[in-house]
């Protein structure tokens, strides 16, 4: 009973809350509902049993994408909104829906969710870290240590992409200039 | 009243619909990057709650590698973004039609 | 050398054509008439070592290539291939040594080169799939040929044929999968060697089924009634060497596949499909002749001549008595030496004149006599006139379908008498009145050059009209077991009328017993 | 003897060959000198031949397989039998004499070498033709002699007539060849083998029908080459060629090649009356047909063209009523008369300068006497006039008709007989008789060269005396032929018969000089005669050329032209194009879908999904419900 109320509590804000993120025009609101959202989200996983999860959820989401985000917005120009043009928005919200329909059916459909198998199956009497642990360091070691090394390339392409000539403001230099830079810059992109 | 897995699914659908509005509807870059966030935790809902259902750690685990490049995929997003920015000191998704066919 | 000989004539060309690149313009010419003599040499002693009493494959090779799904790179010639490796090696080597094109000779070399090897490469291939990749391969270099040294209209000529041809062929691809998936779910094990497919014993409603999708796929190459249209384009805006190429060697891959695919490996659905196929083949021969009899160019004159003799190729084919499918492949033969010949001799006035309509000459006979003589004999030959080699090809063929059908036959047999007016008619207007066109007064006759590449095929087509049987036997042998297998295999009682029985014959090697 | 027949039938071909090699060099006089001593050769061979076959013995040779394909088996095999030695001698002689005779009429003609590698090459394919001992050898001398038939009509190739009347012979004969070669599968289906011995020994033992079609289809091959109506139009034009070429080609032997085959496929005939009977009834009906054109013609080669044609006919009724040693003798009599009247023609021509209209010459008798002599001498045995050479083998026929109670056949072939006379001797009256009208065209003729009229000389000694060779001739092809005699038993029958059909023939030719010996005036269309109906259907050839140019060639000109323009472009390449097309446009029409809007391809995108996941359920759905 308590489960059903916090499920239904919980969905209800994160709907809500991803919501304002989609709908909203300010970047402000949109970023706060985010984090907001991604709290909840933890709160299933808690509710499911999924500990390590639900923790690392909150680390990451909302303690480190956001604050990535955060960050970066104050690159760009946030009191300047990027007007939006909307084209069509009924089609944008059947779409959606239809989506969301389909991947319902296809999740509730019995062929699938009757021939699901356990490959690991949960151990009774160890915590959810525990058992997160063994199997990630056993069965999923490569994959956690290639993930390990992608998110440090991932990190060091981000500071070399937004920290590389943060002198300079490529908006104002005139094509000739950008190419013309010593270090082999190419140019992303222009009207060519 | 119990809570049982389609529950978690049709919410997990029901998210994934939202980021999936969002992505076509917004023009703004950095908007976008939150829409497809919400995809990334849509999925991660329904991989946590099967996982649950089913007994098996597997579902945990792709939800941890979800996380993981999530966050990767914002690093590099976040940068290119910058980099997009200084270029041409606009973000507005309209306006990237150099791919046009 | 002689184990892997194949393989050697196959990749030799391209192998030269690599090291062509670097080769020096002005000595282009000699090396590729070197490399093209040298695989002529290869090919005739292919055929010597080859033993004319076995019926079944020689040669063979084999390398795995993707053995999970049974993809072998599989070789070997038998009686009906060896002569058409023989006339694609033999016609690469005259069309360079004719070559009078003298805009950017290496790079045309060099693709004349590529096509001998995807020529080759189809006639040796024994796996389906190593016989598509070459099947498709060949149209690269001919789109080269077609785009880069053609007539003003070369782009529309030259992508009307790729993606026409190569439609066809991915239906026949198609075929091609299902055909080895037949195969997997009746052995447990994938193939794709046409060898093993020949043992395969289709359940009749397949075989119509798979012969369709099949039959798109050569029917377009050959090219048959109404999938006929890309040729005339083709030949009529590709350079000489091009139309020789495609004329002699590139059209009879289609009827080849034929004997190679179609009816071994489906004889119900052939004797299905025999009388609708005799149909087009006669619509093809008589409708065709009729539209070449309208030309004013006399490049299309040949072009549609050419479309009406593949009709009686494929009515030969489908007599499926040792008769007929021995005269339709020596009429392959037979064709290709003859028409490759008379668009050598088009290109000669081409190279003169800068035109092709009749209209521009006239009398020619008496400005460039041996010139009007070579190519009246191979008009007439063309025209089937007993002692050349046409005339064996057309008189097996006919014979051999007579005994399906009587009336078909009769209506196809039209094809002499139409097949002379045309010829007839144009030869009339190119050679014969008096010299009407003042620009055709001080022609030259052909120059040394030139009989260099013509007069060989008309010894050939000579040599071979007076005395077949160096080819006509090997290629019969192979055809018998051919026809035997198919007697064998066929199911329905009409397809065992149909097709003769002929193991009470002496010297009959069964396709099982020789590999 | 082997020897001797090969020197026989290369002779020819080595001829040939080296005349070839100087075809298109300037006129050397050797090649006519080697081409006709090699003909001689073959025909020295070719008496050796006779000699050795008249002490009873044939030859017969296999040279080479040709072509064995299955149960096909055809060799190049060569057989010298009664029969074909009677051929082998005709064709030798009268080519021989007419190679020795074109050296003089070629004298001038630039194409010098090149006619005589094609006259050799002619009697190669025809020596091909009557040794051959099966039917795909006749076949290869048959389509040979057309290959040179063509090649010779069309000698003088800028002239645009004689290139068209060249195809239009060929491709008349190539409509009988259709014919015959259907005849020839017929037989290897039915009998598996196409050597003459052995389809005549199993022909018996076929089902009547298909013995009715073979003989059916064989003779329509026969009617090509020999000109029966309806392909009779070609040999009139013919006449364009050179007049050795009609002497040799289109009097002698190359028309007669139908009659050969029909006598050569006698077991065949034997078994089918009814189609003898149909042959006889044609042949008749062409023998009148022909001589009526003949009658009003200007033209002096058509005259004897048509003379040609009627005198086939004759052949054709001997051997479509089973007389077929009758046929083969008329052949052999009439070739040689017939070359002679050509070869007499020629030498008028040449006088004449290539004038061809007997009303503008009038007596040349004076100037070429030589000529003279021996054109009406022809004519005389033409007719039939005893004792020359038409009467014993001509009368002949017309005994055959009488004796086999085909009375009407017998009427018409007297009538023509009457028909014969009277035109041959116009023709002869106009040329050498009456006044000098040649003189009003500012014409000088000359006789011919003496060696010419001495290589004629042979010919008009065969015309004269090949009568007295019936016999002999009977004795030797009995062998092979029926051995019917034809005799009528009424003796008084007879005679009223033989001094009756004299008589009349007499008449005709004396009509003939009373008409025309003091002729006058050139015509010009302007007399009542020339107005009649009848002068005009004769003179326009019963119109059937024209119904033959507008029927058959015109519209199937015109079908040619719809075929290509309006069937093959609009409709077939349209279609293609029109499916090429199809796919370009909807290329272009969505094109707009890659407009770089990377928020509109995200959309597609989302599409693209649900399309898909609708795809997954749907066919989820349709396998649960009706699949498994």
């Amino acid at each position: 009973m308590f489960e059903a109320i916090a499920f239904y509590l919980f969905a209800a804000l994160t709907i809500v809350m991803f919501t304002i993120t989609v709908m909203t025009s300010q970047a402000l609101y949109a970023i706060t509902a985010m984090a907001a959202g991604m709290i909840f989200i933890s709160a299933f996983f808690f509710i499911l049993g999924a500990d390590f999860l639900g923790a690392i959820q909150i680390i990451v989401y909302t303690g480190a994408v956001m604050a990535l985000y955060a960050f970066g917005m104050m690159f760009f120009d946030t009191t300047r909104d990027v007007i939006e043009k909307r084209t069509n928005p009924q089609i944008v919200f059947a779409l959606g829906v239809l989506a969301a329909v389909m991947v319902v059916a296809i999740f509730v459909a019995p062929v699938v969710s009757n021939n699901i198998q356990a490959l690991y199956p949960m151990q009774e009497n160890v915590g959810n870290s525990q058992a997160v642990g063994m199997v990630l360091f056993t069965k999923y070691l490569v994959p956690f240590e290639v993930a390990a090394v992608m998110l440090l390339v991932a990190m060091i392409g981000g500071i070399i992409l937004a920290g590389k000539k943060m002198d300079k403001s490529l908006t104002l230099m005139a094509e000739e200039e950008i190419s013309t830079m010593d270090d082999g810059f190419e140019p992303q992109a222009g009207g060519h | 009243m119990e809570v049982t897995l389609t529950h978690y699914l049709v919410l997990s659908s029901i998210l994934f619909a939202i980021g999936l509005i969002g992505v076509m509807r917004r023009k703004n870059l950095l908007m976008l990057f939150f829409a497809t966030e919400i995809l990334l935790n849509a999925t991660n809902i329904a991989f946590a709650a099967i996982s649950h259902y089913i007994g098996d750690l597997s579902g945990q685990m792709f939800a941890f590698f979800i996380i993981a490049i999530a966050a990767s995929e914002v690093a590099i997003g976040l940068g290119l973004l910058i980099v997009w920015y200084k270029r041409t000191g606009k973000i507005d998704l309209d306006q990237m039609n150099s791919m046009r066919g | 050398m002689i184990d892997h000989i194949l393989t050697l004539l196959i990749f030799f060309p391209a192998l030269a054509a690599m090291l062509g690149f670097v080769v020096t313009k002005d000595s282009m010419r000699a090396y590729g008439i070197a490399v093209a003599a040298i695989e002529f040499i290869l090919s005739l002693w292919l055929w010597y070592a080859y033993d004319p009493m076995v019926s079944g494959m020689q040669f063979m090779e084999s390398m795995p290539l993707i053995p999970t799904f049974g993809i072998n790179y599989l070789l070997g010639v038998d009686g009906i291939s060896l002569f058409i490796i023989i006339l694609s090696t033999f016609f690469t080597l005259i069309g360079i040594a004719s070559l009078t094109e003298t805009r950017r000779l290496k790079d045309l070399i060099i693709t004349l080169l590529f096509l001998e090897m995807t020529m080759v490469g189809v006639f040796a291939a024994l796996d389906a799939i190593v016989f598509y990749v070459f099947w498709e391969l060949s149209l690269v270099p001919m789109l080269y040929i077609i785009g880069a040294w053609g007539g003003p209209l070369r782009i529309y000529a030259s992508i009307k044929f790729f993606l026409y041809t190569f439609t066809g062929s991915l239906v026949m691809l198609v075929g091609m999968l299902f055909m080895a998936y037949f195969y997997y779910q009746a052995t447990g094990q994938w193939s794709f060697s046409i060898l093993e497919w020949y043992r395969l014993i289709l359940p009749e409603n397949f075989q119509l089924w798979l012969f369709g999708a099949f039959f798109l796929g050569f029917a377009i190459k050959v090219p048959m009634f109404p999938f006929h249209t890309w040729l005339p384009y083709a030949h009529g805006q590709a350079p000489t060497i091009g139309s020789v190429i495609l004329a002699a060697i590139l059209l009879k891959m289609g009827t080849y596949a034929f004997v190679r695919f179609s009816l071994p490996l489906f004889p119900d659905a052939s004797v299905y499909f025999m009388f609708p196929i005799a149909i087009i083949a006669i619509i093809m021969i008589i409708y065709t002749a009729m539209v070449a009899y309208a030309q004013e160019d006399i490049k299309q004159v040949i072009a549609y001549s050419s479309v009406s003799h593949m009709g009686v190729i494929i009515l030969g084919t489908f007599a499926l008595n040792v008769e007929g499918v021995s005269g339709s492949v020596f009429l392959m033969l037979a064709h290709g030496v003859v028409s490759g010949a008379l668009f050598l001799l088009v290109g000669v006035i081409y190279d003169r004149r800068h035109t092709k309509l009749m209209s521009e000459f006239g009398g020619l006979a008496s400005v460039m006599p041996r010139y009007a003589t070579i190519f009246g004999i191979m008009m007439m030959a063309s025209v089937g006139l007993p002692l050349t080699i046409n005339f064996v090809g057309e008189f097996l063929s006919l014979l051999g379908f007579y005994k399906q059908s009587h009336m078909l036959t009769l209506t196809a047999g039209v094809a002499i008498i139409v097949g002379a007016i045309y010829m007839l008619s144009a030869y009339k207007k190119v050679f014969f009145g008096p010299v009407t066109n003042e620009k055709n007064r001080h022609l030259k006759d052909v120059n040394k050059t030139e009989l260099l590449g013509l007069i060989p095929l008309v010894i050939v087509a000579i040599w071979l009209g007076v005395y077949p049987k160096p080819v006509l036997g090997p290629i019969n042998n192979s055809v018998e077991s051919v026809i035997q297998l198919m007697h064998d295999k066929a199911q329905s009682p009409e397809a065992k009328a149909r097709i003769p029985d002929l193991s009470g014959k002496n010297g009959i090697i069964s396709m099982k017993e020789a590999h | 003897m082997e020897f001797y027949l090969y020197i026989a039938l290369f002779a020819p071909l080595v001829g040939s060959l080296f005349s070839g090699l100087f075809g298109a060099s300037v006129k050397t006089s050797v090649t006519g000198y080697v081409a006709s001593g090699l003909l001689f050769t073959s025909f020295v061979s070719s008496a050796i031949l006779l000699s050795y076959v008249m002490s009873g013995h044939t030859v017969h040779v296999e040279m080479m397989t040709w072509m064995a394909t299955g149960d096909l088996y055809i060799p190049f095999g060569f057989v010298v039998d009664q029969v074909s030695v009677v051929m082998m001698m005709v064709v030798t002689i009268v080519s021989t004499i007419v190679h020795i005779y074109s050296i003089g009429y070629m004298d001038h003609d630039k194409g010098f070498n090149r006619f005589f590698s094609y006259l050799s090459a002619f009697v190669f394919s025809m020596m091909v033709l009557v040794m051959s001992d099966n039917f795909a050898g006749l076949f290869i001398g048959w389509e040979g002699v057309g290959l040179c038939s063509w090649l010779l009509i069309g000698f003088w190739y800028q002239k645009e007539s004689a290139t068209w009347a060249a195809n239009e012979a060929f491709i008349m004969n190539r409509i009988a060849d259709l014919g015959m070669l259907i005849g020839i599968f017929l037989i290897y289906w039915n009998v598996g083998s196409l050597q003459y011995d052995v389809v005549f020994a199993e022909i018996g033992n076929l089902p009547m029908v298909i013995v009715t079609w073979i003989g059916i289809f064989l003779f329509i091959g026969a009617m090509g080459k020999s000109a029966q109506f309806p392909l009779h139009t070609w040999l009139a034009d013919a006449m364009e060629g050179p007049t050795p070429v009609s002497a040799l080609i289109h009097a002698a032997t190359m028309v007669t090649a139908g009659v050969y085959l029909v006598v050569r496929a006698n077991p065949i005939y034997d078994l089918i009356p009814n189609v003898g009977l149909f042959i006889a009834s044609l042949g008749a009906f062409v023998a009148l047909f022909a001589a009526s054109m003949a009658l009003v013609n200007r033209d002096m080669k058509r005259i004897i063209a048509y003379s040609t044609l009627s005198q086939l006919g004759y052949m054709f009724v001997a051997a479509g009523l089973g007389a077929y040693w009758v046929a083969l003798f008329h052949l052999m009599a009439h070739a040689f008369f017939k070359a002679l009247l050509f070869l007499g023609a020629g030498n008028v021509m040449h006088a004449m300068h290539d004038e061809l209209d007997p009303f503008k010459m009038g007596g040349l008798g004076k100037v070429m006497k030589g000529t003279f002599i021996m054109m009406t001498l022809a004519s005389v045995a033409l007719a039939g006039i005893y004792p020359f050479a038409g009467f014993f083998s001509k009368d002949l026929i017309l005994e055959v008709g009488f004796v086999e109670h085909h009375y009407v056949i017998y009427t018409v072939l007297l009538l023509t007989a009457g028909l014969t006379a009277f035109y041959s001797f116009r023709l002869v009256a106009l040329i050498f008789h009456g006044e000098e009208r040649y003189k009003l065209f500012g014409i000088h003729p000359h006789e011919a060269y003496k060696f010419m009229l001495v290589a004629m000389s042979p010919l008009l000694l065969l015309a004269m005396i090949a009568g007295s060779f019936k016999m002999t001739y009977y004795q030797l092809v009995i062998n092979l032929l029926p051995s019917t005699q034809y005799h009528v038993h009424n003796v008084t029958t007879y005679w009223i018969m033989t001094i009756g059909t004299q008589l009349f023939v007499m008449l005709a030719i004396g009509f003939a000089y009373k008409k025309y010996s003091n002729w006058n005036t050139v015509p010009d269309g302007s007399s009542a005669m020339e107005k009649s109906f009848i002068y005009k259907l004769l003179w326009n050839q019963y119109y059937i050329p024209k119904i033959y140019e507008e029927v058959f060639a015109k519209p199937y000109l015109e079908l040619s032209k719809i075929a290509w323009k309006q069937i093959d472009l609009k409709i077939v390449d349209a279609t293609v194009d029109a499916i090429a097309n199809a796919i370009y446009k909807t290329g272009e029409n969505t094109r707009d879908i890659q407009n770089g809007n990377l928020s509109s391809m995200l959309r597609w995108m989302v599409v693209g999904l649900v399309v898909l996941m609708t795809l997954a359920v749907a066919f989820n759905v349709g396998y649960n419900v009706f699949g498994a």
